[in-house]
């Protein structure tokens, strides 16, 4: 499967929102499309261009703005598929994955707890790595790791 | 009976590492589970943006440690996509022996700590027995028993020692007639039997849409394995079978393991025949000095301001043996990886737990967390 | 539910030979090997990396399987010779979990103190990137794996201490990386160059000498020098590559760059 | 026990003459400071736990003859707790594997904290685990110790720098052994416990 097989097929089910479809190694393309095409775009991805497994799901923080992307692999063509959206920098937000692949699920969480991009409608959004109630996003570029030697360590019993 | 949650872990036998299963019992009865992780979130993503490209491979090991070279192996295979390097053709079939050994040594860890939770204590015994002749046969070339540091972007560190073929062949002989042993221990007994068969149930079109991969998924009847499927390294020059069962249950994960072990066999002597009649560098030339570690990278602001790096993203996916392991590296003209983003196959296997656990009793959650293989280190990472 | 298991499956097992004759047969014949166990270690007594040891470990049915080989490669505690040493930092830079500090030794003359790695063993990885990057194979690693300590602070070896486990003459890991074949080299931004001597003063290897440029020769797109000018020129055979140069000048002239 | 013969003749020897491939290791070093210990324990980090502490210790001050019996017995069975955290952990199973056995040294690991008097840290402690470990700790009766295995436990190891990693687990509770080593080989483990048991040896259960 090519990046032209990727775009006929994708035109021939009528996916909306798609921006680019572009090469990329090891996969057979990297479909851009936006975000607010999502909830369409996903179903389509899944049953017309047969994907139905999805591998992960992971943010990358631009500074500038947001990228999430999907990694979803097709048993028949044997490949994979990447799929990348940019989102806002404010406010990164994008309709949840998990009502098309339930895969989605636990690592939707993952990228909203390090990387804090919103997944709207996500069933279940809450810390899984970090405690309940951590305030920050690590893998955003803002947030700098400490030294832990100036480390005030402060025991607490519970 | 009124419905109580009870939670096991983060302290207990059955977790084989730092995780909390809560259950919702009703009686025996298992009605709802809620895996709850991160008890070694160790922000190994984050850390590898502070560390050069070669300094990454230490928290590799650390990131799967009953699997660590297979981690090693992914992650290079990303970062030499991300950055444009690639390498000797004899430091693949190195790396590809390496992750063998890997799957080997993994495998039969999981025997002995799987088979002993079921109650039976001497499979341990003699699983850990023969794994540490293959961490022997790693510590003769790599120079560490469970944390390598061996592999580089590029290549490997160093080449397999003299004689090192012909020792590894003699594991090889040692360990194919144990399979044997160990399926008479297992599959002989009725006991073992009784306890693993029709439990855990997941059906092949439910592992996919829940992202179940590896040894699960192939116990379900798929054929899915990435050696096959889109061979990477060089897989597509050896031969094997993917082992498959159809039971989709914990005898089935069982069966698999111990088929893999065997194909992993067959692959090495493979392996290892093409070794000694090929030698060769095993570390690329031309390598960039600002790839970091060993080479040295002292002076880095006033190197940086005089050079045009190459930018890049690479994508790399390998079947560990736990399952679909994938990385990818963002290299945006740094020293450092942008960012680094793994795919661990437990994590998915995990995040499953509810559809393969829901309905059977208490007393069936060590067989089927132990058929799973969780490795606590690759799902929190 | 896939809960209610089918018994009808289990009943066609072996019946009651099976369930209890079988098994017990097969554990008590494994019992029976286990009476000996030639794969056990008494370890304080018996050393796997005893040179004895070469060839003789076994395992369970008594065939040898050298094992005692293994030990060449094995990355232990670390072991430094001060004599070697040049202080060129290349440890500590490569030192991916910075755990090494670089620590004023006697020997020294007063204007450069001689300065040695102290290694943290609470932070150190032993991944041996420090040994690999070592230009004189002074760093290297032993095969001794044993520390134990009561005390955090007996975590940290000072260069002495490394010493002294050079001394006792530990098995070291004899694998040396060549250094690859088109390394980079420093070159000169000769424009920017100020001849302040910094970068000859503080090489380690002494590799960097000033040369004098003839006197009355303006440098491209400068006015005539009244006094002397220098230039660093440095020996590419020499050079460890360790960078000291580069860190230490003032106007970032110098710079990582391949020969043309 | 079949060992092979040269081994046999060394058995003979004494503990602490113990000859390695490069001359003398010795397993007891004579640095352990009674006093330090005592401070270290002596932390004021658990009251309850110290008040115990100093109760028993006056308890057994009193029974003097009794005393080097509880000392004996304590040192040559301690009961690890099982509990695997990271990379650690794969090498402690090893280490009670075929090839160590350190079942050898009374050494048998146990799943709940109150058979238990020995904390085998085994592995990257974070903050999320933090107050749990703490929990186990205090549930265990007393005397008990504290071996920080591997560099990940003694002072964060390779992922010190992170935000979820506590750097060192003495910052938690009080520690007795550290055993360095990334992760440590079995028989560096087994080296800290019969360095715990000497240090016991000399302090007293």
């Amino acid at each position: 499967m090519n990046p032209e097989d990727v775009r006929t097929k994708l035109a021939a089910a009528g996916a909306p929102g798609i921006i680019s479809i572009e090469p990329f190694e090891g996969v057979a393309a990297r479909v851009k499309f936006d975000p607010t095409a999502a909830t369409a775009l996903f179903p389509i991805v899944r049953d017309a261009l047969g994907f139905p497994h999805l591998s992960m799901v992971g943010g990358i923080d631009w500074v500038e703005r947001y990228e999430v992307f999907y990694l979803v692999w097709s048993d028949p063509a044997k490949t994979y598929l990447l799929l990348s959206a940019d989102l806002d920098a404010k406010a990164p937000h994008i309709e949840t994955a998990s009502a098309c692949w339930p895969s989605a699920n636990w690592h939707e969480r993952e990228a909203w707890e390090l990387v804090g991009i919103q997944f709207d409608h996500h069933p279940d959004l809450r810390h899984l790595l970090m405690p309940d109630g951590y305030q920050f996003h690590p893998l955003q570029r803002a947030f700098k790791l400490h030294e832990p030697e100036d480390l005030e360590v402060k025991v607490r019993h519970v | 009976m009124s419905e109580m949650w009870i939670n096991m872990g983060p302290q207990h036998p059955m977790t084989h590492g730092l995780w909390n299963l809560r259950v919702r019992i009703d009686g025996e009865r298992i009605l709802d589970v809620d895996p709850e992780m991160g008890y070694l979130h160790r922000g190994i993503e984050k850390i590898s943006e502070d560390r050069h490209y070669n300094e990454v491979i230490t928290l590799m090991d650390r990131t799967c440690y009953v699997a660590g070279i297979a981690w090693e192996h992914l992650y290079v295979q990303a970062a030499e996509k991300a950055l444009g390097i690639a390498p000797t053709e004899r430091s693949d079939w190195i790396r590809m022996m390496s992750e063998e050994f890997q799957r080997l040594a993994s495998h039969i860890m999981w025997y002995a700590a799987f088979v002993q939770d079921l109650g039976l204590m001497s499979p341990f015994l003699y699983g850990m027995r023969d794994r540490d002749l293959i961490l022997d046969l790693f510590q003769s070339y790599t120079g560490g028993r469970l944390t390598y540091e061996y592999m580089r972007v590029g290549g490997v560190r160093n080449d397999v020692p003299e004689g090192f073929t012909h020792r590894a062949r003699e594991v090889l002989d040692w360990l194919e007639p144990r399979f044997v042993e160990y399926d008479r221990l297992c599959m002989g007994s009725d006991i073992f039997r009784r306890r693993c068969d029709d439990l855990g149930v997941l059906k092949a079109n439910d592992c996919v849409r829940l992202g179940v991969t590896g040894p699960m998924l192939r116990s379900a009847g798929s054929k899915r394995d990435l050696r096959k499927d889109r061979p990477y390294s060089r897989y597509s020059q050896v031969e094997f079978d993917v082992a498959t069962a159809d039971s989709a249950d914990v005898t089935g994960r069982y069966l698999v393991r111990m088929e893999e072990m065997r194909q992993s066999v067959r692959i090495l002597r493979q392996v290892l025949d093409w070794l000694d009649s090929h030698p060769g560098p095993v570390l690329a030339d031309h390598l960039p000095r600002w790839l970091g570690a060993p080479y040295a990278p002292i002076g880095r602001e006033a190197y940086l301001l005089k050079r045009n790096y190459p930018k890049g993203v690479g994508l790399s996916a390998i079947e560990e043996p736990h399952g679909e392991a994938c990385a990818y590296v963002v290299n945006e003209g740094g020293e450092h990886p942008y960012r680094v983003k793994f795919r661990s196959p437990v994590f998915a296997n995990l995040s499953a737990a509810h559809h393969y656990l829901v309905g059977y009793h208490v007393a069936d959650i060590p067989p089927i967390m132990g058929s799973v293989d969780v490795c606590v280190g690759e799902v929190d990472r | 539910m896939a809960a209610e298991v089918d018994t009808k499956k289990r009943a066609q097992g072996e019946g009651d030979q099976g369930l209890i004759v079988k098994p017990m047969y097969t554990a008590a014949r494994q019992f029976m090997k286990s009476l000996v166990r030639p794969s056990t270690i008494v370890y304080p007594f018996e050393r796997l990396e005893d040179p004895k040891f070469r060839g003789e470990v076994r395992v369970a049915s008594g065939k040898p399987i050298g094992v005692g080989e293994v030990w060449d490669n094995y990355r232990g505690v670390h072991a430094l010779n001060i004599n070697t040493c040049i202080s060129c930092n290349l440890c500590a830079f490569s030192c991916p979990d910075l755990c090494i500090d670089m620590v004023t030794v006697p020997g020294g003359d007063p204007k450069h103190p001689k300065k040695c790695p102290e290694i943290d063993y609470g932070k150190c990885s032993y991944c041996g990137f420090c040994s690999d990057a070592c230009p004189e194979g002074c760093l290297t690693m032993t095969t001794r794996y044993e520390l134990s300590v009561t005390k955090r602070s007996d975590m940290v070896y000072s260069p002495q201490k490394m010493f002294d486990q050079f001394q006792r003459k530990l098995p070291m890991n004899p694998i040396r990386l060549a250094r690859p074949a088109n390394e980079d080299a420093i070159l000169l931004d000769a424009p920017l160059c100020i001849g302040c001597n910094a970068c000859s003063r503080d090489c380690p290897t002494n590799c960097i000498t000033m040369l004098d440029i003839p006197k009355g020769t303006p440098k491209p797109g400068e006015k005539p020098a009244k006094r002397i000018w220098k230039e660093p020129v440095i020996n590419d055979s020499d050079c460890v590559r360790c960078g000291t140069c580069i860190s230490v000048c003032p106007k970032e002239c110098l710079f990582w760059g391949t020969h043309t | 026990m079949s060992t092979p013969g040269p081994a046999v003749a060394s058995v003979a020897k004494p503990a602490a003459a113990v000859v390695g491939p490069g001359g003398e290791l010795p397993i007891v070093s004579s640095d352990v400071s009674f006093v330090e210990i005592e401070t270290l324990r002596s932390r004021e980090f658990i009251p309850e736990a110290k008040e115990a502490l100093s109760a028993l210790v006056k308890e057994q001050a009193e029974g003097k003859l009794i005393r080097p019996v509880f000392n004996w017995a304590g040192r040559n069975s301690l009961f690890p707790l099982h509990w695997g955290l990271a990379c650690c952990a794969i090498e402690f199973a090893a280490a009670f594997g075929a090839r160590w056995d350190a079942e050898r040294f009374g050494v048998v690991p146990r799943s709940s904290p109150r058979q238990c008097d020995l904390l085998i840290v085994n592995g990257t402690v974070t903050w999320k685990v933090a107050h749990k470990l703490i929990a186990l700790y205090e549930q265990m009766p007393e005397p008990k110790w504290v071996i920080a295995m591997g560099n990940c436990a003694t002072g964060g190891g390779p992922f010190r720098t992170a935000y979820s990693v506590v750097p060192g687990v003495d910052k938690l509770v009080p520690v007795d052994v550290y055993i360095a080593g990334c992760p440590p080989r079995p028989e560096a483990l087994l080296d800290g416990i019969l360095r715990l048991e000497a240090l016991i040896r000399e302090r007293g259960a």
